[in-house]
């Protein structure tokens, strides 16, 4: 029988009371893991105790304080990588991947997107060819976050053009080391560099790198990419906070600014804010101890239009001082800086909010097709092998 | 507290439902709506007989099911769905809820039971952010003046009167009451006259507090309204072929459909919540949940279903083409209903005048 | 060469010169359209002077105050079926038709919208068979207003079966007192029956009534339907004025009922009716001297969406008036009273203005492809016989 | 009047189309707005020598073309639509028309030849419905204080100061002149400061009016703007293909198409008009159609015009996917450019408020 809360309550007390917080980082984050304290849900012996899901609440209380991980730049092993090997990776690869991925010791990236395959993902060109023990690798990835420190990538390829698209396709873990391996840096409408592109000319890759069967590539992603849109626009927020919070302190703190046109645009959306967030608790509830299910694309849908119909208004808001710009440098970041940066940059960013993991289309097209049942439209690409497909 | 239905409120559901698919479709509410007596008395007798839905707020003490607000939402719910022309908003809501305030214990038993069935007679417009206009006058303990736009007043024995702070008790036998012709075919509008009424004062009332427990539960009729709306037009277009094609695979509606999927999701969290606060308004005083709380859930609840209400009932008779535009198909009886209930007890600007208020967004000076 | 505006103006005069206004309403009629008054720009001897079409205006002003013909009576037969008769009859066709359909003496309605064929007209289902040299007509139509007191009908039906849907089509005029025409009201959500249901069971039409060939139906109908989108929503409005201007003298009576919510909205609206209605001007001054075009369909659908925001907010602005509706009763009638009924009328009324003459689904998909060149989706019922088709 | 462009306005338009394809293509714009100089001074030069849209509004006795707000506004479509980094707006608009008011003849004439460019130093967010905030001061003739957010002083060689009713004339090398970084990169804003700074009364300027004349005129580059993003985006989507189809043959693409289209229709016309009226204005005492008028069809246009232009721009970003979201993509220059005008001579609310008094539209007590 699975543990209870009392049960993960106690393994938590027993492993701090065998590990001191105040000594070495690693070794303690190291020790959580192997006690089985780092995604409680995870099978023993693989960072978790096989408990429910939402019993890692109890852990977090009682380690609070000791030594974290860093959720912001582990955010593709721990939400993407992660559950994907879980599902379908052998024992030697799970055992070898993830508890470096969860301490933090090896940072993960996402090799998915493509110049030619956005928003259709699985008419990907990348190829990898088979060279007896070894896949050679040549393409184009884009849109990977971290990929300049990252040890390892999830990659998706293709294997196989004689088959329709979906059927060609194998997935990989790419070692960021190989040579062949060419990490750009790619400049964002907000002046600074968040993603990458990265080119893989000749990237020789072992079959023990190989994650699931060989064109089982495109069953293997869908797993990665049920969680990223989980994780995105899934953590609670409190009333009246996040987003639309910033908004509404830009809103009391200038009481010149005030207009009846932007006070009614701000009523609304401070409304629309407050259902989404209480549709997002209700969600949550429901999945609490589920699998993230189509639903939860509509929340992404929905932290989408917010963001961007918020940051506009607070930039209109401020009038002189929405004309200009914190910092237009080019430089690398390596995560969000919402709440840190000006109007003008929120605004910007947010733009990618209906675009990355998912554009807004394609979220309303599988909330069409998966979550009420209506017809697909008529298919030209079904049974046409990729190669012949027009692009 | 949960936004999720207990199963307690999924039981209450299915009897609710259960009742109303055998005795309220759609063709037998389109054919009552036309006739003299838009009410469906009888459906609503067993409703309060077998299911007790009228004593849902009342205390066990008193004959009631002691249940809550969120109990009230769900048969909400269900009534929206099926446009039923019946009193429950009216009389096991919001009189009785004046009444529970009051605590006038006699009445409220035969409210109940359902043998009695009364109504608060203020304009279905009223706003809880206004004082109610003051149309009514009291001299000697009878009446004269006039309220007009009362909703259930045709089908009340009992009717309450709030007059200034003062809530006054008259028999509907000693009043005119004149239904004209309404908007919402299943919620007919009067007017109420009183002529040297005689009343009877049972206590002092805070208006606001009960429209605003009013607005609140309103929301849950609207998210069945809504829900009806957005299941009905499902099935036509999935079924519905034009250029070959079922109308539900072309991407422009896919897409707008998926929208108003998302509002309605949000408009269920919205109602839900404000049920959950609503439940705990109890007794004369309110005690419970901050009274800023409750009404802040209520009028966030409010707008947003009142909107959601409209947007996907006109989106449905779009989506139905011609046929949406036909007398014979029900979607217009909740499209009509939608749009009433947008103006019922304070139209989504007045609530979001209020949510300024309750949540610090001060407006232009 | 044409008449230019002097010798249009000249012909009006020396028509007023020879008749007189005062005398019998239809007499008048006749002899002005005998005297090619009646469309400047049809042919000679068809009530036309050959002239160019905006010279009727000239005309008009000429004849102001003398007896005029009804157009909201005749609307179908002066908008739809007159250029069509124009452009696809034959001599003896026009010579019957067309002076009896413009003095009025002769109405006319439209049979082409059916219960099963709305968006997509050219899937319609009512047949007519060849018998000698007549044809048999059995099926349902809808949405046909002016139905019983109409003397004629434009009417597309299916005469080929086994040939893909938009080739197995006949234009008919189809006689309305013919055996076997029956017409009954079809009563709206506002109360009323504007319209009718008419159904078609054996009806007997000389082939003399075909209009253009057999099987060209689809195409003949196209001319029929491009004019009545210009038709509707193409009328002049002062600034201010039309459905926007009812509502603003709602607003301007009832201080009381004013918010700030409902006032912006309301402004909101009001800047989008005035540029709908500058682009309406636009347009008519482009298409002063030429044929409508697919632009028109941008009008239609502008005015829909704001004659719907419009009456939507004029009931809510009401408040408790907005409960109430002036009248309930079922009975036909031959026009659109906007003006004239109540709030509740015209919030209903207006929800057809999308969906009558083109929906704005159909409107959107005609200016993608039309106007901005944007491809067709893919077809599944391009090459299929009729008969073959899902329904 | 006619909302249609004449024969001459389109010569117009195809000389400078032509000149900015030579020399201001999207790349050529991107590279400036990351160098020291944004604005494309030799360009200018040249627009101004060989085209003459320096003296557009300038009378023929001053060296002027004697042509009006409605070949202004043609120019300013166009380079709306190259997001061109020129100080046309700035001066042969604001600066000019400014000195047209007061009748300063020589200057208008150097202005006339694009030989000296002016500025009017108001922030580019002033309202024309507001008075101008009081931050500069004028004693024994010399300036003192600040003003923020001035678009095209850095490239001005005399500065146009509104202190109070009076106009002063300021050499821009007396001025310290701190560009900041700006949200729109082809038109960064800079800080004015003031110290001492010795200045000459030229006039009396009515503020109101000639804001009002820039934000009806502004409503034109808005339009260019969004025919750049429609057209831009529509060619992109003919091309790209997801799914083995055109992205632009998803109906719900195509749709959103439509609404887009219709929208710029729409600015067109209001634009036209508003250009049309604004053509109007001429001289000291702005004689012509009634001041109403003209004042409406510039709120009208200036509202519609700026959301349609920021409306369409995000579109485009959206509907090109991921590279609309890059530096090496143009569209963010229009972008940032639209949401940069939505603030600029009023916003839209501010020009909605305007209607409301110009159109008997009263707001709430």
């Amino acid at each position: 029988m699975a543990l209870d809360e009392k049960a993960v309550k106690e393994r938590a007390a027993a492993f701090l009371a065998g590990h001191d917080p105040a000594g070495d980082r690693l070794e303690f984050l190291r020790a959580r893991f192997d006690a089985g304290l780092a995604w409680v849900h995870f099978p023993e012996g693989l960072g978790g105790l096989g408990a429910a899901r939402e019993l890692q609440n109890v852990v977090e209380r009682e380690l609070e304080g000791t030594p974290q991980i860093n959720p912001g730049l582990q955010t593709i092993g721990l939400g993407m990588a992660a559950p994907t090997i879980l599902t379908f990776g052998t024992d030697e690869q799970r055992k070898r991947f993830l508890r470096p991925l969860w301490t933090g010791e090896e940072i993960w990236c996402q090799l998915f997107s493509e110049p030619g395959a956005g928003s259709d993902l699985a008419t990907l060109g990348t190829r990898a060819v088979r060279d007896g023990d070894e896949w050679v690798v040549d393409g184009q990835k884009v849109w990977t976050s971290g990929a300049h420190h990252s040890r390892w990538a999830i990659l998706v390829a293709r294997t196989d053009v004689d088959v329709p698209k979906h059927r060609g396709l194998t997935y990989f873990v790419c070692d960021m080391h190989a040579p062949g391996v060419e990490v750009r840096p790619l400049r964002q409408i907000t002046g600074e560099a968040e993603f990458n592109e990265v080119f893989l000319t000749g990237v020789r890759l072992g079959d023990d790198l190989r994650l699931g069967e060989v064109g089982d590539g495109w069953r293997v992603a869908q797993t990665t990419l049920m969680n990223e849109r989980v994780a995105i626009g899934g953590a609670p927020v409190r009333r009246g906070g996040g987003v639309v919070g910033l908004v509404a302190d830009t809103w009391r703190s200038r009481p010149e600014a005030r207009t009846h046109d932007l006070h009614q645009r701000l009523l609304r959306l401070w409304v629309e804010a407050e259902v989404t967030r209480l549709a997002g608790t209700r969600l949550r509830e429901q999945l609490s101890a589920g699998q993230p299910g189509p639903e939860g694309s509509g929340m992404k849908l929905a932290f989408a239009d917010l963001n961007q119909a918020l940051s506009g208004l607070d930039v209109e808001l401020r009038g002189e001082e929405g004309l200009v710009y914190d910092d237009w440098t080019f430089r690398r970041s390596d995560s969000v800086d919402f709440f840190g940066r000006g109007p003008g940059y929120r605004y910007l960013r947010a733009k990618g909010n209906s675009i990355e993991g998912g554009t807004s289309e394609i979220l309303r097209n599988i909330i069409a097709e998966r979550v009420l049942g209506l017809p697909s439209e008529p298919r030209v690409d079904k049974d046409v092998p990729w190669k012949d497909l027009p692009r | 507290m949960t936004l999720l239905y207990t199963e307690v409120e999924e039981e209450l559901r299915a009897s609710v439902r259960d009742l109303l698919a055998d005795r309220c479709g759609s063709a037998a509410v389109l054919r009552r709506a036309e006739s003299e007596a838009p009410y469906d008395m009888d459906l609503w007798k067993t409703l309060s007989r077998d299911i007790g839905v009228a004593g849902l707020l009342v205390p066990e003490e008193y004959g009631g099911a002691g249940a809550s607000a969120r109990e009230v939402a769900v048969v909400l719910e269900e009534l929206g769905r099926a446009v039923a022309p019946l009193p429950f908003l009216t009389s096991s809501v919001l009189a009785t809820k004046a009444l529970l305030q009051v605590g006038e214990e006699d009445l409220i038993q035969e409210l109940a039971s359902g043998e009695t069935t009364a109504a608060l007679v203020v304009s279905l417009a009223a706003s809880p952010y206004r004082p109610l206009p003051e149309t009514v006058t009291v001299t000697d303990g009878v009446l004269n003046g006039e309220i007009r736009a009362v909703a259930g007043a045709d089908v009340a024995d009992v009717l309450l009167v709030p007059v200034g702070t003062a809530l006054y008790q008259v028999e509907a036998a000693d009043v005119r009451i004149d239904v004209v012709p309404s908007l919402d075919l299943t919620r007919p509008v009067a007017t109420v006259t009183f002529s040297d009424t005689p009343g009877e004062a049972i206590g002092r009332l805070d208006t606001r507090r009960v429209l605003n427990f009013g607005a609140g539960l309103l929301a849950s009729e609207q998210l069945g309204v809504a829900e009806w709306c957005l299941s009905t037009t499902l099935s036509y277009i999935k079924e519905r072929h034009q250029f070959a094609r079922p109308v539900g695979s072309f991407q422009a509606i896919k897409h707008r459909m998926a929208d108003l999927w998302l509002d309605v999701v949000r408009a269920r969290a919205a109602a839900r919540n404000a049920a959950d606060l609503l439940a705990t308004d109890q007794g004369a005083s309110g005690e419970g949940e901050a009274t800023g709380d409750r009404e802040l859930a209520a009028a966030v609840a409010a707008s947003w279903c009142s909107e959601v209400a409209v947007h996907v009932a006109e989106e449905s008779v779009q989506l139905h083409g011609g046929i949406g535009m036909t007398w014979e198909h029900p979607v217009h009886l909740y499209l009509k209903r939608a749009k009433s209930t947008e103006i019922a007890f304070g139209t989504p600007g007045a609530h979001r005048e209020a949510v300024a208020a309750l949540a610090d967004l001060p407006a232009p000076a």
